[in-house]
């Protein structure tokens, strides 16, 4: 399954660099707030959100740093507005208190994590904010796919209250490429009643945003206890509802290599080539990192003899991998820590050349069943 | 009610938590507190002649134990 | 002397002048004796009322023992991450920029862990009122120092009392403020005695008003006593304020914009 | 010069300060502004004077498959030889090679390539606007690609200059003839392939 | 396995709270360096620490915030002083990045994680920080372990050149037990060669302490990629040599319940119970939360029919579990959220009857096998 | 004119009065051309050499262009996260007292980020010098507004200069810092002349003898020409830092604990 | 009272200001220092006066293996009836259940204990030391089990006093004493068990 | 050397960003940019006579381009 966002099919084809696209995109799913500290590869979003929104009648912040960016938008979002921030890296491990937060006391965020690299798969699936919260995260595979992704995402956060993310990472923050943008045409939503606005003072049924959800002594709220296990059991929810991803050739190859974003493309790629060469090799991609498409997974490794992880870290979406695959022993790691020297950007592990070697290396050895 | 008062409380000695602050804060001191406790243990403000009605007391009061009435005379 | 009845009201030709609490309370606080905070609270809750602004009017509360009156407050209300509370009002008033926006925080909240908070939204001239409650210790953790600890006062982390040697001097987040352009009202008042309670009041409603025409950052600090964390008895507690804190800290206006200008 | 599924892959090289980005850009808009998908991607690297730079650009009728780290490319524009290996490990044999032969030596730019020498820089220097010699490239390689049309490559070359840099339109117009002009003339060494 | 730090038998027994206890332990173990800001149920390890910090000639600072005491903290602990900070939830979630920070950058630092319940499993054991790194961090099961494991954890932060973590709960840090305190006899370590004194100024070997360690231009060192790519190493050996558990009757019981920290606790006590009244049943304690004991427990759960997790949170445990359990489809979750109405500790779910009448109704269940 | 030959030294009598730079410096910076930076760091080492501290000093390096740095300076350095470097000074300094500590942090990393860590340290009296460099842009992100981008100033994100209506005032922050109890030494000097690069030197000297002395916190703010983040030449750096930053942040002696003691 | 591997476990329940974690921690000190091993647990909650307070104290002669919330109890202390729902639910039948009975109706107690009703508010009172009435049921209750001496207990209440409150201790003394004199007279009532 | 110098440099072209902030800087404003570039592309200060060895070009130059000499005599 990927579902996506239809994209009207009609608007020009426009030349645009990822950052722009993803900012324009935003725009047109009605984000009306932004607030963001630069930190390369996000820089070039904020710039853009900082050119783009005026016009739009929205308001960008030149967030004093990441913590005040990522409550400047918490404050936006109580106020029902579609708001965003993001950054990466360091800059997201500073809102994770907030990201938190935000799930706890449900409003929704769309959180751009423009990362350096795919070394930040435990900080969006995993968070490590506090308490029992999941991140809704889309791993686009490049900039068409981000734009559409981006528009998703502002529904989904409203749809579910809740912080969600975009994984990106320089290939699409920087890479300019031709793509068409449009209004998103999405199921509609209910109403933001739960918003403030500053309207029931006095009237006995003010509103609170509350993470502890208390309520009121006049008219008390479930309490941390029943609100947090209500929030578990939402995203308990998301996770069956939610699962993305996509495959190929899953039931007829030998060996199947999983990989998520970019490295996800270069996969696909070099698959495609080895097939036109003969070899038994499909792909599985994760589309949504959290909720992992475990049962997705599973389906599509039961007759894999060798399924190969490739991300551009020391082995993260292995955890999420080993916990669904068909069979455990059947995984090996083809992937690595792989950082350019600018540390800002991948190593030379991201390549079609390296990676096409890494599978056949894997495919000369022998297989566990 | 005396003549000597110019002005008169209504208490709700179940909400007073006997932090004695109208006591210090009345400019006539004629709060003082009761040797008797509410419900919570707590000690709470009584009323002698010659209030004001100055509403000292319920300026300073955390707990809103105070309502005050200026006698019409 | 005779003990009068004030069990109800008097039945003779009476005018009411003061009530038990605004009707925007809508209970009880649970905080400790003696605590100033619930004083701030309701001359806050009287400002709004009497501006007129009760039902276009957003309040963002930070963590602190006033955390708890977002249970009572007839008002709607974002409870936010500690010391986070100028920025998430920031959000609020630029999409909602015909409410009043207020943020009710405490010396830990807003001197300590969100210092860079109230002074950035100072400096960008956000149109929101900060309300600082500052007794000088971390009350609902049990009495430690805070950033606005005055010297030599014991807390449960400056057992021999703050030194600054050791511990570091007191911040003036009042004064720091006013110095910032993009403030537009920034004054300090106290909760110890009545006629403080109505001059804080004053502030408080001129830091509204400046805000409603729109000068920039309006702050007012409170002194408030805190009897538990200072180790007193409630009936010390204004005391102990007059004489540990308004020393350190002392009353007034200390920026006005619309007075500056006239 | 491009079939409905095929994609051409172009690798532009050299050091910062010539120009390579801009040169990238304005391929990949033209693409674009004909109808086509076009993608620019550029080496990240600063773009400090004398360090390298490199775009890549890639250009088909369909939405692109190819990566936006070329796994190999079917031409390349090399401005400078300072960091030119890159050439060796990705253009595919036979691909087209077209370098400034007024830095470059084009017999030394390897084998197997059809290679076309262009002394970019001195036609530049000739037309007196020595920083227009990557738009100099671009015309001739456009020329002998026939990717767009060449008011496309102008076109694109205008829109894209910020308004306080209007000025350069014209130059840059005129190194973009200068170009394709010496394009014609251009003879490909080396095998040439299929 | 449950290596221990050796603790002198001799020593007196004191009655004290678990964060006295604590702050004896952490200065018995040469720690002369704290930096904490209040929240509960950290704030009395910090009460403590500022209080006999001073007599031990040692530094306790009342940092303005998280992030200022782990920062101070990651100071102290460059020069070579063994140092600690701690907090709890929210508190901890706003050192995430400094925690990566000291993973990358590889200075020592134990940081106490008084959680107010066990919903901070994730933030323990996937960080959220940034890039690849992990956070080897102790669960104790009571005072007298607390005590233990953190003597151990100086020891280890310091041995492995990284930021590790103690797991507490309210019930850890405020009951009150007999406890015997000694400075603990480990095996000697290293000399930090590495620390900043500022004695090789002007030598060309000054030291740097530094995430990306490029080095000097006269001297350089292996930046980003290598240094990333041999911190994911220096992890890996860490999660080969240091994983510890404990468990009983895992090789003779039907049913084995898997649980950590206190509710291990919990877990022991029942089973003990139950298996008297003649249930075949066991549990499996992870003590190191990461690295996971995978290996152990899929030994452990070789012959279960039924592995039960019990764990106060909506499930994060499980994540591992699942990893490596020997069979995934004998797991099933008997823990949850509970949370104290104070919304400071534990809800009704930690408690022995409750925990007594899930496994129970588990063991009611048919098995899958 | 005749050109002089500069490639080796003169061959008659001559006394050497400048060196290319301090041997604490190991090579090249890799900074832009005209960045005002390397002359801050250059006056910085040189400072240590004559103060004799070479080797009893630690440094504290934050997050911005400097932060390369680390790579040609011969002194024990820690390169820590952005914005925290006086948090991490502090830990440094009160476990080697011994030493001389400093931070070296721009504008975007002090002033954003770490706003609160240098108040904070500030009150708290620590003895270590911060050493601020002032461009008024995110430099190494490419030119974005920090607090510190005076008004009017054009950046990546403030595209028509900032407006104090939408992007609010900069920040003074040695001035803050100079009213905080706990500093001792905050001074504000500049590297657009030969003149300023003296004086600042100066500034940075008094600023060690202080900490040495024990005065508490130190804060030398350098402006310093950014003429990639400002989008001028080069060569109109100098000039653009006079016309447009010494306006806002006149240079001098803010506070000096010890000449206030005289 | 104790064997080697048995362990006694004792509910102390009452409402904020009646110092029920003082006698608590009280008890547990004296076990430490005589020797044994001992556990104090409060309940988490303010000790704000009128809620809810409650410890428990365990003591054995080895390393405890009672949790910290107790699964069940032998014994039980009740100070007030506001909130001591917790004795049905986890004293064990035929425990010892102490009730200060100038405030609590020892027969509406409970069935199935061994019960002892002492009006330690009104002796406390009669003292002249109304807040003593904890210690007053700790001295009985130490009285009726003999878990450590009554020297014991007299030395720990003396050494958990901060020495700003070192005045109390003769009145907390002579509390214990009189606690440990009424329990001689103690008539246990209800069901007892083996 | 000319007569007229009082002071003289050595310039490390190699290094020179061709920034010019010494060429404003030197007060007798002997200094001048060279027509030519070095290595990097960069143009680079070439010195006439006139120089007082005053050392202002060496300060504000932000890549330890510059030794300055004072001639004795
Ligand atoms: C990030 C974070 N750290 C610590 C806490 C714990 N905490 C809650 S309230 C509080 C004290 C607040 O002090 P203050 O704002 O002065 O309010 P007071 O209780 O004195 O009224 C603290 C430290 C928290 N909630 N969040
Ligand atoms: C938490 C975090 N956010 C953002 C960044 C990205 N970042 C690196 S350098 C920098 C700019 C620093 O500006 P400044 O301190 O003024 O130094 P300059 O480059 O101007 O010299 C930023 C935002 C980071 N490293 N860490
Ligand atoms: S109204 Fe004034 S005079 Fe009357 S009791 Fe209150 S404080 Fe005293
Ligand atoms: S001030 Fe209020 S709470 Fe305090 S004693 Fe008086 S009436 Fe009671
Ligand atoms: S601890 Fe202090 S601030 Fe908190 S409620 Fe009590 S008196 Fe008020
Ligand atoms: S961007 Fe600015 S601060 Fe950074 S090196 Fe270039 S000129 Fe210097
Ligand atoms: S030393 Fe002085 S006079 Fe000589 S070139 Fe340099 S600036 Fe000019
Ligand atoms: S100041 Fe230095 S870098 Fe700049 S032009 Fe002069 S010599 Fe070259
Ligand atoms: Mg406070
Ligand atoms: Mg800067």
């Amino acid at each position: 399954m990927s579902a996506t966002a239809p994209v009207a099919e009609m608007a020009p084809l426009e030349l645009l660099e990822g950052s722009t696209a993803i900012a324009r995109a935003a725009i047109l799913s009605n984000c009306r707030f932004f607030a963001g500290y630069p930190m390369s590869p996000f820089t070039g979003l904020l710039e853009n959100m900082a050119k783009l929104m005026p016009a739009a009648g929205g308001v960008c912040i030149n967030a004093e740093s990441e913590i005040e960016g990522v409550n400047m938008v918490i404050g936006a979002a109580s106020t029902g507005a579609r708001a965003a921030t993001g950054s990466c890296g360091q800059g997201i491990a500073l809102m994770q208190e907030a990201v938190a937060e935000a799930a706890l006391n449900e409003t929704p965020l769309v959180i751009f994590n423009m990362a350096r690299n795919q070394q930040d798969y435990f900080q969006c699936t995993r968070g490590g904010g506090w308490g029992d919260y999941r991140t809704l995260t889309l791993a686009p595979k490049d900039v068409p796919e981000a734009v559409e992704h981006t528009q998703l995402l502002f529904h989904l956060a409203d749809k579910y209250r809740a912080p969600v993310i975009l994984y990106g990472d320089p290939l699409i923050a920087q890479t300019r490429v031709g793509v068409r943008l449009a209004a998103p045409d999405l199921e509609p939503l209910a109403p933001k009643d739960w918003a403030l606005d500053g309207t029931m003072g006095g009237t006995g049924k003010s509103r609170q945003v509350w993470t502890w959800a208390m309520g009121k002594v006049t008219d008390p709220g479930l309490g941390p206890d029943g609100h947090w296990r209500a929030v578990a059991d939402k995203f308990e929810m998301i996770a069956a509802a939610e699962q993305r991803w996509e495959s190929a050739y899953a039931d007829e190859a030998e060996t199947l290599v999983i990989a998520f974003g970019s490295a996800a493309k270069f996969t696909e790629y070099v698959v495609d080539e080895l097939r036109a060469e003969g070899h038994s090799v499909g792909w599985f991609r994760p589309i949504t990192l959290w909720p992992f498409p475990g049962a997705a997974l599973a389906q599509a490794t039961r007759s894999s003899r060798r399924v190969l992880v490739y991300e551009l870290n020391a082995g993260q979406m292995l955890d999420d991998v080993r916990q669904f695959v068909h069979d455990r022993d059947t995984v090996r790691f083809i992937g690595g820590v792989s950082i350019h020297e600018s540390g800002l950007s991948y190593g030379p592990l991201l390549d079609a050349p390296v990676l096409r070697d890494r599978i056949l290396a894997a495919m000369a050895q022998p297989t566990e069943r | 009610m005396s003549v000597d008062s110019k002005g008169t409380l209504v208490i709700d000695v179940e909400l007073c938590k006997g932090c004695e602050l109208c006591i210090a804060a009345c400019p006539p001191t004629v709060l003082e507190m009761s040797s008797e406790v509410n419900a919570m243990g707590y000690r709470y403000p009584v009323l002698h002649e010659g209030c004001t009605g100055c509403t000292a007391c319920q300026l300073v009061c955390p707990d809103a134990v105070f309502e005050v009435y200026r006698l019409q005379v | 002397m005779s003990v009068i009845n004030t069990q109800t009201p008097p039945t003779g030709p009476a005018q009411k002048v003061a009530e038990f609490h605004t009707p925007l309370i809508l209970g009880e606080h649970g905080l400790c004796p003696g605590c100033g905070e619930p004083v701030a609270l309701r001359i806050l809750l009287e400002t709004l009322q009497e501006l007129n602004l009760v039902q276009r009017t957003i309040g963002v509360v930070g963590h602190g023992c006033y955390g708890s009156f977002v249970r009572i407050m007839d008002i709607d209300v974002l409870q936010c991450l500690h010391g986070r509370a100028p920025a998430c009002a920031t959000g609020i008033k630029r999409m909602r920029p015909d409410t009043a926006v207020f943020t009710l925080q405490g010396d830990g909240d807003m001197v300590n862990e969100g210092l860079q908070e109230v002074i950035h939204a100072a400096a960008r001239g956000e149109n929101v009122t900060c309300i600082l409650l500052n007794n000088g210790v971390f009350g609902d953790t049990g009495g430690q120092q805070t950033a606005t600890t005055v010297l030599g006062q014991r807390t449960k982390t400056s057992l021999e009392g703050r030194d600054a040697e050791k511990h570091g001097y007191p911040i003036r987040i009042a004064d720091i403020v006013a110095s910032v352009d993009g403030a537009g009202y920034v004054a300090r008042g106290a909760v110890n005695t009545a006629r403080e309670v109505m001059r804080t009041k004053r502030l408080i409603r001129n830091a509204f008003e400046s805000q409603l025409a729109g000068e920039g950052l309006s702050l007012v600090e409170i002194l408030t006593m805190c009897p538990t964390g200072w180790f007193v008895t409630a009936p010390d507690g204004p005391d102990y304020l007059e004489s540990s804190m308004t020393a350190a800290y002392p009353l007034g206006v200390l920026h006005s914009r619309s007075a500056e200008a006239n | 010069m491009l079939d409905s599924t095929s994609e051409h892959e172009l690798l532009i090289l050299g050091i910062g300060g010539q120009g390579i980005q801009l040169i990238g850009k304005t391929l990949a808009q033209a693409a674009t502004s004909s109808g086509r998908h076009a993608m620019l991607a550029a080496e990240y690297g600063g773009e400090m004077r004398g360090g390298p730079s490199q775009a890549t650009v890639v250009i088909g009728e369909r939405p692109l498959r190819s990566l936006p780290i070329l796994a190999s490319a079917g031409s390349a524009i090399v401005m400078h030889d300072r960091f030119c290996g890159v050439v060796p490990e990705r253009l595919r044999a036979g691909g087209l090679l077209v370098v400034n032969s007024s830095i470059v030596d084009p017999a030394a730019a390897g084998d197997g390539y059809r290679v076309g020498g262009l002394p970019a820089t001195d036609i530049a220097r000739e037309l007196g606007k020595p920083q227009t010699a990557g738009f100099i490239m671009l015309g001739a390689f456009n020329a002998l690609t026939g990717l767009v049309t060449h008011e496309q490559l102008v076109d694109a070359m205008r829109s894209l200059l910020p308004p306080y840099r209007i000025e350069h339109a014209d130059s840059n117009a005129a190194a973009l003839l200068a170009g394709s002009d010496a394009a014609r003339d251009l003879e490909l060494s080396g095998t040439v392939a299929a």
